[in-house]
């Protein structure tokens, strides 16, 4: 266990910064969100959560795949290059973290999507544990201990130190490229932040949310069930929840051309848009309500069908923060509890 | 560019007139009460400007003969009008000498309490623009 | 709000109305969300406060579809899009029955928290019938209070008045809410120099993460499918690969609903990068004030639209240089 | 994947000395699509042509890309070519590389450079053409005469001699128009009635031609070829049928005291009444709001005195809904009001008249049975001043920017008539130029100077000042003499301005016909299609086109007649295939298009959809294509993108921005 | 000028009426007045056929200007078609002008079918201009900067 100053936090972003890439929460125009490091960014980390997940560092809103050169008549097609470079991603949250679980899950699976699996090479996490979870939040119902940023390097903001511990190889790696700046630091500190973060979680509404029923065996059962009419109805059909989401892994293909060549890139799909998995005879979801279940399926039923039981869902509440109409996980989970009792 | 069409594009400017709408037909000076008075007549006034004679037109008598009835500039149907070309050959007569000029609020102290009203509106009247 | 359950259940039951669309109390103090009800029973769960943001005229598009009258809950600047869509054949008048309900200015919880209040259990202070000028919030951390116009949305701020445009009945006393000039920030920003101009936009551009929340909770974008979601013009785009593209969908946007958008604020208000987008649509509405009169949409259902009207003497559009 | 073939023509040296007309041909090789380039001398020559015809055949294009001069001069040629072919024409797309490269570029390199870019964008273009159809509307075979003038008699005469029904829709009681009111015409001095009342007893009793008199038209939907009007016949008040004309109910009529029409308010009619004697029909009118009987339910007189019975208090307005293929306007003119011109004494003084009064005061059936007196105490004139260009050639809002062209004829035929009856009578006209183009119309003028003594003075009149004794001081000036004039004079006749009539708005926004800032109809094209409407379908006679005078008149009125009866001698007409689209799955009906479309040509309707497996009945865009001119209004004021112009479609053009961006 | 600028060739793209303004473009062109080649013209029906979104997507392609011409106010073949392509122009002008991008980038000129010399004229003072704002940076999608 390691310390430092939360003043001195700035020359360690510096210091991590000269060798590698270095993203954190940085507040732009009233909004904090992941973004790479500068001298003259308004790094936060006092904002639990940021509106985009850290998903973005490993599986970015939208990343080329090749080019297609075009001179004359002939062809040349140039693949993306992988990461190549180190990358340090600071202050995610243990819900994030987990989410990078779930992404491994889907995207380390054979076939390996080799522009994610860079990625994660390269990337060292230092996670922060949150100081004060919010009423939005329920990573607890999945596991997820907010005091125990379990990745590369955990950390703890307390008082005005930042408690620094690696966990990881990689985590070592980093805590050696910075000892310089670190001092040893013992637990106790430490250990009374968790207790008060656990303090502040047993109070918060969401935590004990149950998700008894809600199961990769649960499929035609709740597939079936005629709440989702009810439920999708305020939907407006963003992107709002998928987007802000750590999880949501979907993405669709498309082609850009530029003059003289065509670039073909990926990125972020919904499953709320109407042309979502949009195929050439057309969609196998034709209403908002088939869309609407498919998200709230995929993250409590489907994933955990095919990953062991693990739910796509972390509890960050984002979703339960940015949704226009007020809908989130959270909600729907809770309509089928009520369903239940009812019957 | 000559001083004469200088003071023309002067004129032309203090006035807004654009000389070449002009299409002669005489209602200005038929609309004059100094017209017999005049050496170079109202309709007169603009080819004066358009020809850039300007020496002509501020040495003339009619420079200073027109009263600023202005029924040219309402009766001309081309939107010419002629009292405000005269009126423009004046303030080039009245800058070129070089008269100091007086801002509306120093008026009231000069005023003479003899001076006769109607000379102030009409003052005003012709160089409010 | 118990007059309006009350009036809604007797609508309801003596058959004018098949169902209410209204607001549905959530399971946080702060989010409540549209629905409908179509028993008395259900409207057990019916609320309306100080939370009650949506605009639901953007649900009567699909609500004017169904079988028997819905009776919807519009705020007074909802009525003006309600109009809006009734001038372009997207609601049909003859099946809703509109409730118009009091408004004293709506809340924005995110405003709520940037004053760093956390770990809410209850607010109280945001029902409409409150006279209470301050919220008085439960958190786990103890007792805080806060202005409530302190934390109203933008467009209260700049509130149209407390008058509905269209209603079949009023229910609830409306508030003056605004304290603030509709056009200032627009005419700050025309202000700026180009590079500051340049440099305002692209900042809060650069957070759109195009989850196309701004559009579709537009009740002017009512488009069935969306020129970026379509291939009519090779602009089917989903991702913000390059800050151009934010901002061609968000001109755009702004510009298909030019002379159509009421000034709802329903775009800033659900944007999750808090991206002030009223700020375009409020630009064309002050451009039309000030080239083609004042005009207001929504506020009457059969006007000529400024962008489907002309006159001789229009303004070139040479004169957005001149203006300086 | 299209087939293209590109086409580069020299020109002979026109294109290929400033652009390497090799080098494109090559270049057009290396784009996506284009299987075949050549170049050629001269494209449009038949050798050139028989290339593209070839090249169709052999290598089965299935789009041609020419790469010449503008489209505007060869495009239909080589659209021609390819149908011959068996292509559709409209695969056909030129790249302009004459007027807007080759002409204007000096440097071979830069020229060909921009051919080059030029060529690609037509490709791209090419590319998302897809086959075009001319449709087909049918023809009804009767037109519609708005007006009952001189310019729409004789249009109505024109198409009824070649065998085709016209109705002619007058506004007033009979038709006859201005030429009615006038005296004589110039330069024949012929009489006026003598020569139009033939003409109006001719259209009267043409089988072909029905006369609508005190009617209006009311409503204008369709198109060319199939035009559907409702036209108000306001309520006579007499049966048409039944009345004889005999005119006892118009003498014995105690109500004498509505000013007169056709007199130009100069004297009294009586509440029933023919505006004139030659009336046509021959029946008259009751005024309700001149009526003793209508303001008061008592008199009945009228009806007393009628022996056939033609009296009806009870008729009223009757829409007739009728269906033309064509529609020609005459709806002609009336002078401008002269409030605005209180320097001339027209409100103040009953001597200042206007030469359209003058008419009447001249005319044995006027108001002073054509004895020339003062209006205000019968004497006769010594002194009469005409002044010329009142309200005309005036740059401010008081009269018109235009010369209304007919006056300084009909003031040297006044005062010449007037010399000629009265030599006693001096004549003093004021001009500020006299204009006499036309035949016989420079000789007719010095005749009224060098034969009549007319006196022509040089010089606008700046003010009339009524005198107490009667007399009318006018002022004016001599720009020749230098001097001002002073004039004492009896009377003074304005030759006041011309304008449309006022009514000629409302029947343009109707017919969505264009009109412009001073409510002249525009012509399709100032030289080349005078007596057409840019719309389809509608056609122009007479002073609602600009001013004119008689003969200009009566032959533009024949040459409308003869596009319309063009029009209705086709049984069918082909329409352009660039029209307007919706497509009805993206279609919101919002009815935004329907608001923007010129041409009415955007309708509703509840369509069944089948959106992806949905089926619904939606309220979507149909454009009629008979009517739809392809201007692209509505593809622009949609939001969606559901309404597309053929031939100018959002991704073709979107492809040539690329094209050229590239 | 700098050295910069005179390699600089701009993209220009110039919408034009097929009745009066590319008429007036041929006319030019057939009386031998020149302008400078980078403008591209792209034939049009009528000026209300011009979408907003083909001037945004030539900037995104990489154009450093756009005009629009059209028949004169008053003088449109389809009788109001230029009538609103003007307001809708003035509305997108100022909204470029509204997120900083440089207003001379964008213009509409009115030429009618007989105003070969105002044509030429137009285009010479468009391309000058344009040039003296140099390449735009503001308004392109960055995958078309080669």
């Amino acid at each position: 266990m390691y310390k430092i100053a939360k003043e001195n936090l700035s020359a360690l972003f510096q210091l991590i910064a000269d060798s590698q890439e270095l993203y954190l929460p940085v507040k732009t125009a009233g909004q904090t969100n992941f973004a790479a490091w500068s001298k003259d960014a308004e790094v936060d980390l006092d904002t639990l959560k940021t509106v985009k997940s850290a998903k973005d560092a490993f599986f970015p809103q939208s990343e080329g795949l090749y080019t297609v050169k075009k001179e004359g008549k002939k062809m040349s097609v140039e693949p993306e290059a992988l990461k190549e470079q180190d990358f340090v991603v600071f202050g995610m949250r243990a819900c994030d973290v987990r989410g990078l679980a779930v992404l491994d899950n889907v995207f380390l699976a054979d076939p390996i999507d080799t522009f994610y699996a860079a990625r994660r090479d390269h990337g060292t996490v230092v996670a922060l544990a949150c100081h004060e979870p919010e009423e939005t939040c329920f990573c607890k119902v999945f596991g997820v201990d907010a005091a125990e940023p379990l990745s590369d390097v955990a950390a703890w903001m307390v008082g005005e130190e930042l408690y620094w511990k690696p966990l990881t190889e990689k985590g070592e790696a980093l805590t050696a490229s910075v000892k310089e700046l670190l001092s040893d630091a013992d637990e106790a500190a430490v250990d009374a932040e968790k207790d008060a973060i656990h303090h502040i979680v047993e109070k918060l509404p969401y935590m004990n949310l149950s998700l008894e029923g809600w199961d990769g065996d649960a499929l035609s059962e709740k597939f079936d069930s005629p709440i989702w009419e009810e439920l999708y109805k305020p939907c407006l059909a963003c992107g709002t929840c998928t987007f802000v989401c750590p999880t949501c892994q979907c993405y669709d293909i498309k082609d850009y051309t530029a003059g003289n060549s065509i670039s073909r890139y990926r990125c972020w799909d919904s499953c709320m848009y109407s042309d979502f998995t949009m195929m050439a005879h057309g969609n196998n979801r034709t209403s908002q309500m088939q869309r609407f279940r498919q998200r709230f399926m995929h993250k409590l039923v489907y994933y955990p069908a095919n990953n062991d039981g693990m739910y796509s869902c972390v509890g960050c509440g984002r979703c339960v923060e940015k949704c226009p109409s007020a809908l989130n996980i959270v909600k729907v989970v809770k309509a089928f509890q009520n369903q239940g009792g009812e019957k | 560019m000559s001083s004469e069409k200088k003071q023309a594009e002067l004129i032309k400017e203090i006035s807004g007139v654009n000389p070449l709408k002009c299409m002669k037909c005489g209602k200005c000076s038929a609309s004059c009460p100094s017209y017999n008075e005049m050496d170079i007549k109202p309709h007169q006034f603009v080819s004066y400007v358009i020809n850039e004679d300007i020496e002509s037109l501020v040495n003339s008598k009619s420079l200073w003969k027109c009263l600023s009835c202005f029924a040219c500039v309402e009766r001309c149907p081309r939107d010419v009008k002629p009292g405000k070309l005269i009126d423009a050959a004046r303030q080039v007569v009245v800058r070129q000498k070089d008269q100091d000029y007086l801002s509306p609020n120093e008026i009231p102290e000069l005023l003479d309490p003899e001076l006769p009203q109607q000379l102030l509106v009409s003052a005003f009247r012709r160089y409010r623009r | 709000m118990q007059e309006l359950i009350n009036r809604a259940k007797e609508l309801l039951a003596d058959g004018t109305v098949a169902r209410v669309l209204g607001w549905k109390a959530g399971d946080l103090p702060y989010n409540p969300e549209p629905a409908y009800f179509e028993t008395a029973e259900a409207m057990e769960d019916f609320v309306y406060n100080g939370f009650c943001g949506a605009n639901l005229s953007k649900y009567m598009i699909e609500a004017s579809r169904l079988e028997g009258k819905t009776l919807v809950c519009l705020k007074p600047c909802d009525t003006y899009s309600f109009n809006q869509l009734i001038k372009e054949h997207r609601v049909d008048r003859e099946k809703a029955y509109i409730v118009g309900v009091g408004c004293k200015g709506k809340l924005d919880i995110e405003k709520v928290k940037k004053q760093g209040i956390k770990g809410i259990e209850s607010i109280g202070g945001a029902e409409i019938a409150d006279e209470a000028e301050t919220l008085t919030i439960q958190t786990i951390y103890g007792e805080k209070t806060c202005a409530y116009a302190d934390v109203m949305l933008e467009r209260c701020h700049v509130c149209k008045g407390k008058d509905h445009m269209v209603y079949d009945e009023i229910i609830g006393e409306s508030k003056e809410t605004k304290d603030a000039e509709r056009f200032d920030e627009v005419a700050r920003i025309e202000a700026m120099s180009p590079q500051e101009k340049f440099a305002f936009f692209q900042k809060e551009l650069s957070k759109c993460i195009r989850c196309n929340a701004c559009r579709n909770a537009c009740p002017a974008c009512s488009c069935r499918k969306c020129v970026f979601d379509s291939n009519k013009f090779d602009s089917s785009q989903k991702a913000n690969v390059d800050t151009f593209e934010e901002k061609m969908f968000h001109i755009i946007r702004a510009f298909h609903v030019a002379g159509r958008c009421t000034d709802c604020g329903e775009c800033s208000r659900v944007c999750p990068q808090g991206i002030p987008l009223h700020l375009f649509n409020r630009k064309f509405i002050k451009d039309i004030d000030e080239l083609y009169g004042e005009y207001q949409a929504g506020e009457d259902t059969d006007s000529k639209a400024p962008l489907t009207n002309y006159t001789f003497e229009d303004a070139e559009p040479s004169i957005v240089g001149k203006r300086g | 994947m299209q087939r293209i073939g590109v086409f580069v023509c020299h020109c002979g040296s026109n294109i290929a000395a400033t652009v390497d007309v090799k080098k494109v041909a090559e270049m057009a090789l290396m784009e996506p699509g284009v299987v075949h380039s050549e170049d050629y001398q001269y494209m449009c020559s038949e050798a050139g042509q028989a290339k593209i015809a070839a090249a169709i055949h052999e290598k089965g294009l299935t789009g041609v890309v020419v790469c010449s001069c503008s489209p505007r001069m060869h495009e239909t040629t080589f659209r021609k070519a390819a149908e011959r072919a068996g292509l559709n024409p409209y695969m056909v797309e030129i790249a302009n590389i004459r007027e807007h490269c080759s002409w204007i570029h000096k440097d071979i390199e830069e020229g060909t450079k921009k051919a080059v870019i030029l060529m690609r964008a037509a490709v791209a273009k090419v590319n998302l053409n897809a086959p075009l159809q001319a449709g087909e509307s049918r023809v009804t075979k009767r037109a519609l005469v708005i007006g009952g003038g001189i310019a729409g008699i004789q249009t109505a005469l024109d198409i009824a001699d070649a065998g085709y029904e016209v109705d002619i829709v007058e506004k007033t009681p009979s038709i006859g128009g201005r030429m009615s009111q006038l005296d004589k015409t110039f330069p024949t001095l012929d009489c006026s009635a003598c020569i139009l009342t033939p003409k109006m007893v001719e259209a009267s009793a043409h089988e072909k031609i029905k006369i609508y008199t005190y009617s209006e038209v009311e409503k204008v939907s369709g198109f060319v070829g199939d035009f559907m009007v409702d036209i108000r016949k306001k309520a006579r008040s007499v049966d048409m049928d039944k009345c004889t004309g005999c005119g006892v109910c118009q003498e014995k009529c105690p109500s004498k005291k509505a000013p007169s029409e056709f007199n130009r308010g100069l004297n009294t009619r009586s509440a029933i009444y023919t505006p004139f004697a030659q009336a046509i029909p021959n029946v008259p009118v009751i005024d309700r709001e001149a009526c003793i009987k209508f303001k008061t339910g008592k008199c009945g007189l009228c009806s007393k005195v009628c022996q056939a019975g033609a009296i009806d208090y009870d008729q009223q307005d009757e829409i007739i809904t009728e269906k033309y293929g064509a529609i020609v306007v005459a709806t002609g003119f009336d002078t401008i009001n002269l409030d605005k011109y209180d320097e001339y004494a027209y409100s103040q003084s009953k001597d200042v008249i206007t030469s359209l009064e003058l008419e009447r005061v001249m005319n044995a059936a006027g108001p002073t049975h054509g004895h020339l007196e003062r209006l205000s105490d019968g004497k006769a004139p010594k002194e009469i001043v005409f002044i010329q260009c009142v309200g005309s050639r005036c740059s401010d809002d008081r009269g018109k920017p235009y010369c209304s062209k007919i006056c300084c004829m009909y003031t040297a035929k006044h005062a010449m008539l007037i010399r000629d009856k009265y030599p006693d009578v001096n004549v003093t006209v004021f001009y500020i130029d006299v204009r006499t183009p036309g035949k016989n119309f420079d000789e007719f003028y010095r005749r009224a100077v060098e034969q009549y003594g007319v006196n022509y003075i040089k010089g606008q009149v700046g003010k009339v000042i009524p005198q107490p004794d009667g007399k009318l001081l006018v002022q004016g000036s001599d720009l020749l003499d230098n001097r001002q004039i002073l004039k004492e004079a009896d009377m003074v006749v304005l030759a006041t301005a011309i304008e449309p009539n006022p009514d000629v708005r409302k029947i343009a926004t109707m017919l969505t016909a264009s009109i412009d800032t001073n409510n002249f109809l525009t012509e399709a094209h100032a030289k080349l299609r005078p007596v057409e409407s840019p719309t389809a379908g509608i056609f122009l006679s007479g002073v609602c086109q600009g001013p004119k005078d008689i003969p200009e008149t009566v032959a533009q009125a024949g040459a409308a007649a003869v596009k319309a009866i063009g029009l209705l001698a086709k049984d069918k007409l082909l329409t352009n295939p660039c029209t307007a689209q919706s497509d009805i799955l993206l279609c919101n009906g919002c009815s935004t298009c329907e608001n923007v479309c010129p041409y009415g040509a955007i309708t509703y309707e509840d369509k069944e959809v089948n959106d992806h497996g949905i089926r619904e009945t939606r309220r979507v865009a149909v454009v009629n294509n008979a009517l739809c001119q392809g201007c692209g209004a509505c593809t622009v004021a949609c939001p969606s993108g559901a309404m597309d112009l053929q031939g100018f479609s959002n991704r073709q053009i979107i492809a040539e921005v690329d094209a050229i961006c590239r | 000028m700098s050295l910069e600028n005179k390699e600089f060739k701009p993209k220009i793209v110039a919408f034009c009426c097929n009745w009066c303004s590319y008429a007036g473009a041929d006319l030019a062109g057939s009386s031998r007045l020149s302008y400078p080649a980078d403008v591209k013209i792209i034939r049009v029906p009528c000026s209300c056929r011009v979408n907003p979104m083909f001037i945004l997507r030539a900037f995104e392609k990489g154009a450093d200007g756009v005009i629009m011409c059209g028949c004169h106010p008053g003088d449109c073949h389809y009788s109001t078609g230029n009538y609103y392509a003007r307001r809708r122009m003035t509305l997108l002008f100022s909204m470029l002008d509204y997120i900083g991008v440089e207003n001379g980038r964008t213009r509409v000129e009115w030429v009618s079918a007989a105003e070969g010399v105002k044509f030429s004229e137009t285009m010479n003072s468009f391309v000058e201009k344009i040039y003296s704002l140099g390449e735009n940076v503001r308004l392109g999608d960055l995958r078309c900067k080669n």
